[in-house]
């Protein structure tokens, strides 16, 4: 159990320990240091306008740009597909429909009750 | 008991209008819903204020003896104008709908495309 | 006196009035010229903050650096409208007749979160508002709002706060039906007009309840006498329950989204704002009029602690629903304003969760009450979140609002490549993006940390949920980034141009407060969140500040 | 728009209820009454000349611009009054002022409305009340009427001919 102190101390600058914002801003720029240096090591073998710069997508010819671009809806398809069931019953929830916002409104006012009220 | 009849008026008042916030369907009986229940609570406020044979709360006219109390009168007043304001907002706001939907039941507009 | 003391003793008027006078000159000023008006807001907006930081300044600085350490008692400024003392004598005892601001550690804090987002909306406007007619009632209901939003943050008076409450309702109705020829605006603002109008009533029911039994309107002299009765636990359920509806806790969030999602993307920002406020209402009920017998340790409570734990548990219940529905309709939206508004419900779980575990912690020991040792920590990171979740969000729906602006659409489907246009856009996006998910340099981190850590020792099934939150928050947020701004230039898009300079200037104020607190949390933490959360735990000193 | 009976009834009733409705603006401290119920009287008769003649010929009448600056006007000198209460400091260096302070009662410049209550004849007895009445009476004359009006104009049927 960590007392809020103790919390507290590892956020400060005074610190430097583990959870310093700071350091995490350094390490990041470490981190960006580092993959621009291997980066680097890359860059001699590439050669423009050969067959290295053509994207490879599995075989398949590539398409235009403007239509290689994924839009908004697809993207996290596979996570909303297998979770369709939670997704049907959400958005039913969500009727759009001023009436059903109060009647949720009166369902809490009465489950606060029960539980502040009676109990 | 019928000392109690304000207060289940009150009661009475406020059910009627989440009945017709709730259950009705039409914007303008929404907006009469919500009416009901503010006339419920200033009702409410009113009832508060109220002691058993007491006078209204004007000191040069009074006749002596004990004056009901007038701070809810006051409370009662900002919240007529209160309710004044929103009722003109929310029916001009219907007027808007009416206008680009030509319909007033909820069932058939407001929904948004997820 | 002299002249600082006498306009710091009273700043608290002067904050509400200032916007109220200037909402109402503005049809006035907009009669000569367009650009007058404009600029005139924002001398008003300026005005008010810079009030509002010398107010916390004298409120949160050391001993002995306060500019007017006269006009404080016990660390909480008192101002009585009208002048007098605040309580009068009567046959028998003595009662509060006067409407009076009550400001402490808490009050200043929200007061400095609504005064940036303000100052932001109000620059922001001069630009994302050129093209449009009726700037001059924008300006006037803009600065009402503003004005209803300080009042309800620093009124001391439970009639005064259903008021203000009120005023901020009808003014952000009608700031979001702004787009009147578009229904789905029309239709959100009479949704939240209903919402707030139901709340606001039953609201305005509890206090006549509490009126009725105490006699009294005053937020400080009905904490010193509450009893929690029967008629006391019905007022409280009309309170919360009223106050969390404004504020969007799920299941009562569902106009939040159609309503932030709708309006113009400058009045989003402030309605944060409001949202916030109705958040911080939930606050002062539950710790300062109430916290004789829920907030804080009372010998006389130890009976019904249980009852007080349960609470603190529907509370941690409707802030896990309110996360998980919040981030999974963040994470199905093709709207962008609408995604934005779900992602700002999950940020609203994170702090009621704090305020659920400071309620829940509650221990009885041998006869005596007393809260376990990390509930002053879910509480801190509770009130620090408050902050950072109003900038992150605020900076992300100015994001949209530009990117709407420039490419008059808010679809993901139809939206793409714009960082090769907005390149300075993309950066506050991507700081916006960081922050909200709580990535180690933005500010998010530090204050979901604290949240996560606290929320962890109550009960480890729900700290996971909250990481678990934060992570598809990530999630959602790179969805966008990727559909917005990476990929190939789309044709229809191609003479995007940057967002204009003052919306860039309302940006880069936002974001560079971001960094700071980022970088710095623990300065932030020590002088201004903990004195807060020492503010709102200690109603006794709150009781002091009217009755001595 | 209706017939010529209900316009001269109502020409012949709308100084009576203008009247009245500022007598309960200017005795709003005396009796139960004030601003908004003396501005909601007024605007009710305004309300009647609008049913009676009709909204196209009231809005040639009286433009929606100017009402609005009439409440702006009202709303202002209400909040003015408040200021005036914190201003006075500026004059007098010992004064106590306050927001929305009496500052008319207890002083020895303007000895006319030092007066506390005496009776109903007496209007100049609550200091500064009296003209925050004024003020919200005239804010709610304004608004209520414009409401009213702007309310009536979008809902007007455009098929039918108005005479």
């Amino acid at each position: 159990m960590i007392p809020f102190e103790t919390l507290l101390d590892t956020l400060k600058i005074q610190n430097w320990s583990l959870w310093n914002p700071l350091i995490w801003g350094i390490a990041i720029i470490i981190a960006y240091l580092i993959i621009y240096i291997i980066r680097g090591f890359g860059k001699k073998g590439f050669k423009e306008r050969t067959e290295q710069a053509k994207v490879f997508l599995s075989g398949n010819p590539e398409l235009e740009k403007e239509k290689m671009h994924v839009g908004g809806s697809n993207i996290y398809w596979g996570f909303t597909e297998s979770l369709k069931w939670l997704y049907g019953s959400l958005e039913k929830m969500h009727t759009g429909n001023a009436s059903d916002y109060i009647l949720w409104f009166v369902i809490i006012l009465g489950v606060m009750f029960l539980i502040i009220g009676v109990i | 008991m019928i000392f109690n009849i304000p207060y289940i008026a009150v009661v009475a008042l406020i059910l009627i209008g989440l009945y017709a916030v709730v259950f009705k369907r039409n914007l303008i009986k929404i907006v009469i819903g919500i009416t009901l229940i503010e006339s419920g609570v200033n009702l409410f406020l009113i009832t508060l204020a109220y002691r058993k044979g007491s006078t209204a709360p004007i000191y040069t006219a009074s006749p002596g003896g004990i004056m009901s109390l007038p701070v809810p009168h006051a409370l009662t007043l900002t919240s007529i104008v209160i309710g004044v304001a929103v009722l003109a907002l929310m029916l001009s706001l219907v007027i808007h709908i009416y206008k680009i939907y030509g319909t007033l039941d909820v069932r058939n507009l407001g929904r948004e495309e997820e | 006196m002299n002249m600082i003391e006498e306009l710091l003793f009273h700043s608290p008027a002067l904050i509400v009035a200032i916007p109220l006078i200037g909402a109402f000159l503005t049809p006035l000023v907009s009669k000569i010229n367009d650009k007058l008006r404009n600029a005139f807001a924002i001398f008003i907006v300026l005005i008010t903050t810079i009030l509002v930081f010398m107010l916390s300044y004298n409120l949160f600085a050391y001993e002995g650096t306060k500019l007017a350490p006269d006009i404080l008692s016990g660390g909480i400024q008192t101002y009585i409208f009208g002048g007098g003392p605040a309580t009068i004598m009567g046959s028998e005892s003595s009662f509060a007749i006067r409407i009076l601001f009550e400001i402490d550690g808490l009050n200043a804090f929200m007061a400095i979160i609504a005064s940036i987002l303000a100052l932001a909306g109000v620059i922001y406007s001069w630009s994302f508002m050129k093209e449009h007619t009726g700037q001059d009632k924008y300006y006037t209901l803009y600065l009402l709002m503003i004005a209803g939003i300080f009042g309800m943050i620093l009124t001391g008076d439970m009639f005064n706060f259903f008021v203000f409450i009120e005023i901020t309702s009808i003014a952000a109705c009608a700031l979001i039906a702004f787009y009147t020829n578009s229904g789905k605006a029309v239709d959100a603002g009479f949704k939240y007009i209903v919402i707030s109008a139901v709340g606001a009533l039953f609201i305005l029911f509890a206090i006549g309840i509490l009126y009725s039994q105490y006699n009294a309107l005053n937020m400080a002299v009905l904490a010193n006498s509450i009893q929690y009765n029967m008629l006391d636990k019905i007022a409280l359920v009309l309170l919360i329950s009223g106050l969390a509806m404004k504020a969007g806790i799920v299941p009562m969030h569902m106009w939040l989204p159609d309503a932030y999602g709708r309006a113009p993307s400058s009045v989003t920002l402030i309605l944060v704002g409001a949202t916030q406020a109705s958040l911080y209402g939930i606050f002062r009920m539950a710790f300062s009029v109430y916290g004789k017998t829920i907030g804080n340790i009372s010998p006389t409570i130890v009976d019904s602690v249980t009852n007080i734990n349960s609470i603190g548990w529907l509370l941690v219940l409707l802030a896990i629903l309110t996360m998980l529905i919040g981030v999974l309709m963040a994470l199905k939206q093709n709207d962008l304003k609408r995604l934005i508004a779900f992602a700002a419900l999950a940020e609203i779980g994170y702090m009621l969760l704090g305020l659920g575990v400071r309620l829940a912690s509650k221990v009885v020991n041998e006869g005596q009450v007393g809260f376990n040792e990390y509930s002053n920590a879910a509480l801190t990171g509770s009130i620090f979140h408050i902050m950072n979740d109003a900038l992150d969000i605020g900076l992300l729906f100015l994001v949209a609002g530009a990117v709407y602006l420039v490419t008059k659409e808010t679809n993901l489907n139809k939206l793409g490549g714009l960082a090769r246009n907005m390149k300075y856009t993309t950066v506050f996006f991507l700081i916006g993006l960081l922050a909200v998910a709580g990535m180690p340099p933005m500010n998010g981190f530090s204050s979901k940390l604290i949240i996560y850590e606290s929320t962890y020792q109550l009960n480890p099934i729900i700290g996971i949920i909250a990481i678990l939150c934060s992570i598809l928050l990530l999630a959602v947020f790179v969805k966008v980034f990727h559909s917005v701004f990476l990929g190939p230039k789309i044709p229809s898009l191609k003479d995007a141009k940057e967002a204009p300079r003052s919306m860039l200037l309302a940006m880069g104020i936002i974001a560079c407060i971001i960094i700071f607190i980022g970088l710095f949390p623990s300065i932030i933490l020590e002088n201004i969140i903990q004195p807060a959360t020492e503010a709102i735990t200690n109603y006794s000193a709150y009781i002091g500040g009217v009755i001595p | 728009m209706m017939s010529r009976i209900v316009k001269t009834i109502s020409n012949i009733v709308f100084p009576i209820i203008t009247i009245y409705g500022l007598y309960v603006i200017a005795h709003g401290h005396l009796t139960p009454g004030g601003g908004f119920q003396g501005g909601a009287v007024v605007a009710s008769g305004c309300a009647m000349i609008l049913v009676a003649y009709g909204s196209v010929w009231t809005m040639k009448k009286i433009k929606e611009k100017h009402l609005s600056i009439l409440e702006s006007l009202g709303a202002i000198g209400f909040i003015s009054l408040g200021f005036i209460g914190i201003l006075l400091i500026f004059l007098y260096s010992s004064y106590n002022g306050s927001f929305f302070k009496n500052f008319l009662l207890n002083q020895n410049v303007v000895p006319i409305f030092n007066e506390i209550g005496k009776g109903l004849s007496n209007i100049n007895t609550a200091g500064v009340i009296p003209l925050m009445n004024f003020a919200v009476g005239l804010k709610v004359i304004a608004g209520l009427f414009v409401i009213v009006l702007v309310m009536a104009y979008a809902t007007r049927l455009k098929g039918e001919p108005q005479k």
